[in-house]
């Protein structure tokens, strides 16, 4: 007899996505369908997708989704949860999105502890328009809009989101993975399922940062682009769990 | 034995599962499928310890594993 | 005159480039020309192609719709545009990676093997330049010098051995029946 | 139920909320703050919200939220607020939800003055963000209108879902008259089988959203929208006739310098000049034939407006140019007297 | 100079920096990325700056910081990231400050399709912002025009202290023309004595503002930029007549669309359809009189751009509605051919 | 012989402000002119100010000045300071401005290091437009937004702004300092001469947040509101210096 | 019948109450009212000011420039409104704050020491009270128990012992010759 | 002797002065400014010790201080 080890969660559409080959935003969607999944909420999961790459998430998840504009991701969940506040609610959001024109609302819904969570795609670069800069753009990094390699003088320096977001008392559970490695795939699992746990229980804002590749715009191959997560990537933006008031430490 | 599956419409031949399968019996095919891709094919099924490395890492829910049991 | 052309591909197969040089040749004769590329997120990893008008005449939409030739590159480009062809145009089709013909009997189609021609002869990625010279051959709008030169002068001094290589594979098109 | 004497910004706050509507979000900005400070009180007596949001930015991408989701909700602001919104009331109609926007408008461009205009006319009906677009557009001219009307643009969101806009001026938002309020707890909320509420397993998964990438979808949804605009422009348009059945000269002014066109009406006729007011209520759509109507017995039209002359156009298409359409106005935040606009009426118009 | 072959997007770019502009502000988006990436390539090439910013909110606000301190600067986006812009554009305005904004629109509301349209000529011409304000909009309709417009429109703001606007479509922005640019280092920029660039106990101190709390002094203010408007109407205004001399039907036209008419205009000639295309090229000021010079010749006007119709009461009123006025377009980023612009010649337009 | 021991500063212009009597924006001005005059940079410096009470203080700085959009001082200042990288540029704002609608750009200055100072004034409250909740009231204030205390379920948490801003790399010099004792204002002054002397030394982005009072919308006399800023604002917004990259610690 | 008021004083000193008991006794009794106050930051520290109208007619507009009735509680607001209040118009004037009286032949003019008569009575912060009690007792208006009844019903049922004092006020100013 | 004078017209009567001076010397006086506010003053010259508390504290920078040297 044979048993079935790894297939399709139930939370993802059957449908063929736009990402370009290897691109980690289809690793992420499947974590986060998984947790939908492993929670069985998918029935009271409302889905926020952004402007970005992940603009067609709506037509992934097998939940009701919305299609924010470009960085109101949180702004448009935070009205969702306010009317239904028993309901489950993601964002799902890239770097441009999330920091840099939505770094006002980002930050606001970490303030108010909004009982939310964000998946958050941190791939250092704008990929849905090409290849520009994000503001999580390595120092040096060459993209379209600094293709003399970024300069903290002229474009100024990445930002850390979770080093920025645990500041705030209303940030419940703050982690930072990777998907370029099994084992980081695996735990960032963890710390995926964990955040929507933290809202299911109303403890607060859970963000997850995952490091992600945008091989198109690196220039990379798929493989090289995990490399790169690797080589260039972590260092600048260390793994971890960078707040947990839950008082669990499973993610860990 | 175990099975890995693929759904050859869905893969893009990124090659991220050829790279992580500890076992390196997986390949990137020379056949194209309709989008235009080289899918991703198994050498040789009896090796696979069905640990689903293959499967984590493709960004394409592509892989389904079985494992005897 | 005015002649408009659709060319079409993946992306990656230098249809852009392709059909930048066909208007710089123009504009280099002293015609009236315009490109523009289909561009947006269905470029991620989907198709690709660009119009291009060649006239003398001030030019009205560079939009092609119905182009006097459609150079295409791949399955999906070809059974798109095979319709759209104005009666009496024409088709290039690289044969390597289209393997249908057209069954209009008022179009002329040329079928070059541009891929395979381009790779046979260590010239990967060239497929598009081996179908210029075919289109240039067949459409007569330039001569071979013509269109070397204004290529040429396209590519940055910095890339000038890339030359050598396109006027190889622009020759093999053009001398392709 | 007995009159009770309330600012406008009170009585758009509690008549929506007797409608309704228990989500608010918005972010203060004079003249309309009350509507906020009221909202805060009276919310969470009646298990309702009223969020602070860190910006009109977010405040508008909120009410999206709370409208997917299937509430009767709201935001607030003026002039430059009502800017920043644009983006996401583009959103909203691009994604068919229905909301109420309130302006209560002050002196611009820029910062301004704090002081009542009518100077985002423009805006309301012909660009309120960008695209092919309309939001219909009330403009009440009294506490008491400012009360109905908020119910009125509830009903007609739903409806037609599209949000819509009560577009009034700091002077009624900050002034208090009678006014009689909608009985508590007797709204029926519409059915939303199109909500993200969450599926629970027992519909499809619903969808709300702006973007269609293949443009010929697009237009297919743009052309379906704009029918429904033509059923509004059928159902809800509003305008009353003051005194206009034997006039010569027909003021048309809406809002608040409606009733001071009133009074002046009233000091021309003591004159024996034959004036009457002819006042839109939806500035869209736009009463165009009813407008048109008068063009035949009418010498001639006076626009007169807080702002440069924003709606002379419309006026003008109205009545084909069928007669010589004047204009007088006032800018910055000032205010007319009847006397300005009586002595407007014996002249031909003109700014101050 | 020898013509270059250059994308509209890049031409834009290319001319602004050759008129001086040395300081551009702004944010990612389809279809008009390019320009920030070409000005991200060749500014440090000429001692420039460009500032990739955080959303088009900074962009714009960015822009109002650089024109204060005196310089040329720019920001572009497309229509979404228009929106963002308008309460900065208002600020702007009401600040006196002179900039260029460009918009290349795509399919809207919302977030839309990315391809072409002229679905913002409403916000364009009358409401870029609130308040009593208008904006130079100059409509290109090749990569040649891109490119000097950009210039004119650097002019037209520093001799009139106003942000002028370029308006195109995605077509243009990314379509390849052989275009002639000015020479380089020839541009002389004018004085600024306004400007806060540091007094340097030389002057005065200089104040940038757009607030009076005093509505009487935020009235003076406005009608005095309005008198500035009066001259730039006067002074201003471009169009351009194709074949209208005998012309019974006269299609009106601007952009990407103008082009398609003025091949439809020769196919209906070719079938002995006395058709004319009227231009306008500044589509504020709108080039009221020169269309009013035709309106007692031609039988009937037919509109044609990429929207629900938005420039139909423009033409309407300047025609003092003398003639039927048709209308024909496509939305949410489709295209017309020239053929469908014929078979709307030949019967009543409409849309589709 | 007497010697005039203290004066108003050259660069504070000899006008009657509009603030209300014993509003602390007065003392956090003159403290801004004090350190233009001892630098000696009023002919470069540009002031930027904000909407909200200090909205006019165009007109009591002798520099030139701008008034910016509600939030947006930061991204004048960076307009301006990119355009004359040799001028002094400030800005001026109150915590609605700074870090409700300009949370962007005030996050995004510092990201870049942009050489310009900020001058944060953290009362608590919106001043201007009549006592509405700032990010920064506390929990349990109450406001006429929040007329029954902040609670964070509904109206989230306050943020601290310097604990915000010490995450980013391009913020060199990041200080809160209180007005409400003669010992304190002095620290504030030394903190704001050294801001400015930073962005002099074109050492990245400085900002001094001052803890100030409002009394009329605290409800409070300015005696009272000094005490209120002793007894419950400096508990939760901790004085000192939260990062300084200058490399001297002469402001402690 | 249609009666024009202008209350103003500095913020703080009930100003914008006292219009408000006007109004809203002018609504009990069944007339169309309004009340406008200025607004805005002016009003930080400075002076404030509302119009009130009564009428049974339909009121136009609610700001009135020139009023039938200015009830002034300081100098810059005398100095404003005296020229401003109509002919055989009425000024009422709290004399302990404001140390001028009107010249004007055309208008008459009440001078009462409202701030002093309360203080005096130990009624702090009711010189607002006073004065309406002066100005109900010469314009007619209305009745002191209509008037006092329309006050009552406006102060939340928690604060009811202000009533007391109001009343006191209230019949100081009624009773001021 | 110490010395400080106040810009009587722009003071708005706070009392912050007050409230900080070592010396106990100032006071709000009971005559009214033009702008309607009790103005600070000084009750004993003789005792300030010119150490500018009170100038430091005003915020509408009312105060100048001499000290005798
Ligand atoms: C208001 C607005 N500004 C800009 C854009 C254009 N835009 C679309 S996606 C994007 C950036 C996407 O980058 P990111 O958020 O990092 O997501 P990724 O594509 O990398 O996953 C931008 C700038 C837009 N759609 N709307
Ligand atoms: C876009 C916009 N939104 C809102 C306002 C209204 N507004 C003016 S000042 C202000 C808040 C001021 O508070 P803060 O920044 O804390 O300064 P303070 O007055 O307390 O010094 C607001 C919301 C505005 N002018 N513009
Ligand atoms: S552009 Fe980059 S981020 Fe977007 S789908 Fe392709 S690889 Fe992924
Ligand atoms: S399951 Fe493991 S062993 Fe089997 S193919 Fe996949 S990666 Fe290789
Ligand atoms: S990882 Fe998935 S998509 Fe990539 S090659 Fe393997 S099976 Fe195909
Ligand atoms: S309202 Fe508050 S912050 Fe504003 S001036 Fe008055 S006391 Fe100062
Ligand atoms: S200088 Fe010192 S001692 Fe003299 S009055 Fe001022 S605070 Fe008092
Ligand atoms: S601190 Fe200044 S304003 Fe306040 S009372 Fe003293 S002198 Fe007057
Ligand atoms: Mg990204
Ligand atoms: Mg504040």
């Amino acid at each position: 007899m044979s048993k079935i080890v790894f297939e399709r969660p139930k939370a993802l559409c059957d449908v063929a996505t736009h990402y370009c080959p290897g691109c980690t935003h289809g690793i992420v969607h499947r974590l986060v369908a998984q947790a939908i999944d492993d929670l069985g909420v998918e029935g009271k999961t409302i889905g926020v997708a952004p402007v970005g790459c992940s603009v067609f998430a709506y037509n992934y998840f097998n939940c009701d989704m919305i299609e924010a504009a470009h960085g109101r991701a949180p702004a448009v969940a935070t009205g969702v949860k306010r009317v239904l506040p028993d309901s489950v609610v993601f964002t799902y959001q890239g770097d441009g999105d999330l920091i840099a024109i939505g770094t006002a609302e980002t930050v606001h819904v970490g303030a108010r502890g909004e009982n939310i969570t964000t998946i958050f795609i941190n791939n250092a670069i704008y990929g849905m328009t090409g290849g520009q800069m994000a503001p999580t753009s390595l120092l040096g990094q060459k993209t379209t809009t600094s293709p003399y390699g970024r300069k903290k003088e002229i474009q100024g320096n990445p930002i850390r989101v979770c080093e920025l977001m645990a500041t705030l008392d209303g940030t419940a559970y703050c982690a930072r993975v990777a998907v370029d490695t099994v084992p980081h795939i695996n735990e960032a699992k963890r710390a995926i399922k964990k955040a929507f746990q933290t809202q299911i229980d109303k403890k607060g804002f859970s963000i997850i940062e995952v490091l992600s590749t945008c091989p198109t715009n690196w220039g990379l191959t798929p493989t090289e682009a995990l490399e790169w997560v690797r080589t260039d990537m972590i260092p600048h933006y260390p793994l971890g769990v960078y707040k947990d008031i839950t008082g669990e430490d499973e993610a860990k | 034995m175990n099975k890995v599956t693929f759904n050859v419409e869905r893969c893009k031949g990124c090659g991220l599962c050829v790279s992580v399968c500890p076992k390196k019996i997986l390949e990137l095919g020379e056949n194209l499928n309709s989008k235009g891709y080289h899918p991703s094919r198994i050498k040789d099924q009896e090796k696979c310890i069905a640990c689903a490395m293959c499967a984590v890492i493709c960004p394409d829910t592509v892989i389904t594993v079985e494992k005897d049991v | 005159m005015t002649k408009s052309f659709i060319l079409a591909g993946f992306g990656g197969q230098g249809i852009l480039f392709a059909g930048r040089q066909l208007a710089a040749c123009g504009m280099a004769k002293g015609y009236n020309v315009s490109w523009l590329p289909s561009y947006g997120p269905e470029m991620r990893g989907g198709t690709c192609n660009c119009s291009v008008i060649i006239s003398d005449e001030e030019i009205g939409s560079p939009i092609v719709t119905n182009p006097n030739y459609a150079v295409v590159f791949n399955l999906p480009s070809f059974d798109k545009f095979e319709p759209l062809v104005q009666s009496r145009g024409t088709m290039f089709v690289d044969s390597t990676l289209v393997n249908k013909i057209s069954w209009r009997d008022d179009i002329s189609g040329y079928y070059i093997p541009a891929t395979k021609l381009a790779e046979d002869n260590g010239l990967v990625g060239g497929a598009n330049v081996v179908m210029l010279g075919k289109v240039v051959a067949a459409t007569r709008l330039f001569t071979r010098d013509e269109f070397l030169k204004s290529m040429a002068a396209s590519i940055p001094a910095s890339k000038a051995e890339l030359m050598e290589n396109n006027t190889k594979a622009f020759d093999i098109g053009m001398g392709y029946k | 139920m007995a009159k009770v004497l309330m600012k406008g910004n009170e009585a758009i706050a509690e008549s929506a909320i007797r409608h309704g509507c228990l989500h608010y979000f918005g972010y203060p900005i004079t003249p309309q703050t009350e509507i906020a400070e009221y909202m805060a009180k009276r919310m969470p007596k009646v298990g309702g919200l009223c969020l602070q949001a860190e910006s009109e930015v977010a405040a508008i991408n909120m009410v999206l939220g709370a409208a997917s989701a299937g509430a009767r909700t709201m935001t607030s602001s003026s002039s430059p607020g009502i800017s920043l919104k644009c983006e996401g009331i583009s959103y909203l109609i691009g994604s068919d939800l229905p909301c109420l926007i309130v302006n209560i408008q002050r002196g611009s461009p820029g910062l301004g003055s704090i002081q009542p205009s009518q100077q985002d006319y423009y805006q309301a009906t012909k660009a309120l963000g960008h695209g092919d677009s309309q939001v219909p557009v009330l403009a009440p001219s009294s506490v008491q209108e400012l009360a109905d009307f908020a119910g009125v643009a509830f009903d007609i969101g739903d409806k037609y879902r599209t949000p819509v806009m009560l577009l009034a001026d700091g002077a009624l938002g900050q002034m208090m008259e009678p006014v009689e309020l909608a009985p508590e707890g007797q709204t029926v909320l519409p059915d939303k089988p199109w909500a993200t509420n969450g599926h629970e397993n027992k519909r499809k998964r619903n969808i709300i959203n702006s973007l269609y990438i293949q443009p010929d979808v697009l237009e297919k949804v743009v052309l379906e929208r704009y029918k429904r605009y033509g059923q509004i422009e059928e159902n809800e348009i509003r305008f009353e006739n003051y005194m206009t059945e034997d006039a010569d000269i027909i003021l048309v002014s809406y809002g608040i310098t409606s009733r001071i066109c009133k009074t002046a009406v009233g000091m021309a006729r003591e004159k024996g000049i034959k004036a009457g007011l002819f006042r839109p209520i939806t500035l869209w759509p736009y009463p165009k034939k009813q407008l048109m109507a008068l063009a035949d017995q009418a010498k001639k039209f006076l626009v007169v407006e807080l702002n440069m002359g924003q709606m002379v156009d419309d006026v003008k298409v109205s009545i084909e140019s069928k007669k010589p359409v004047h204009f007088f106005g006032r800018t910055g935040g000032m205010m007319p007297s009847p006397a300005d606009v009586l002595r407007a009426i014996e002249s031909e118009g003109g700014v101050r």
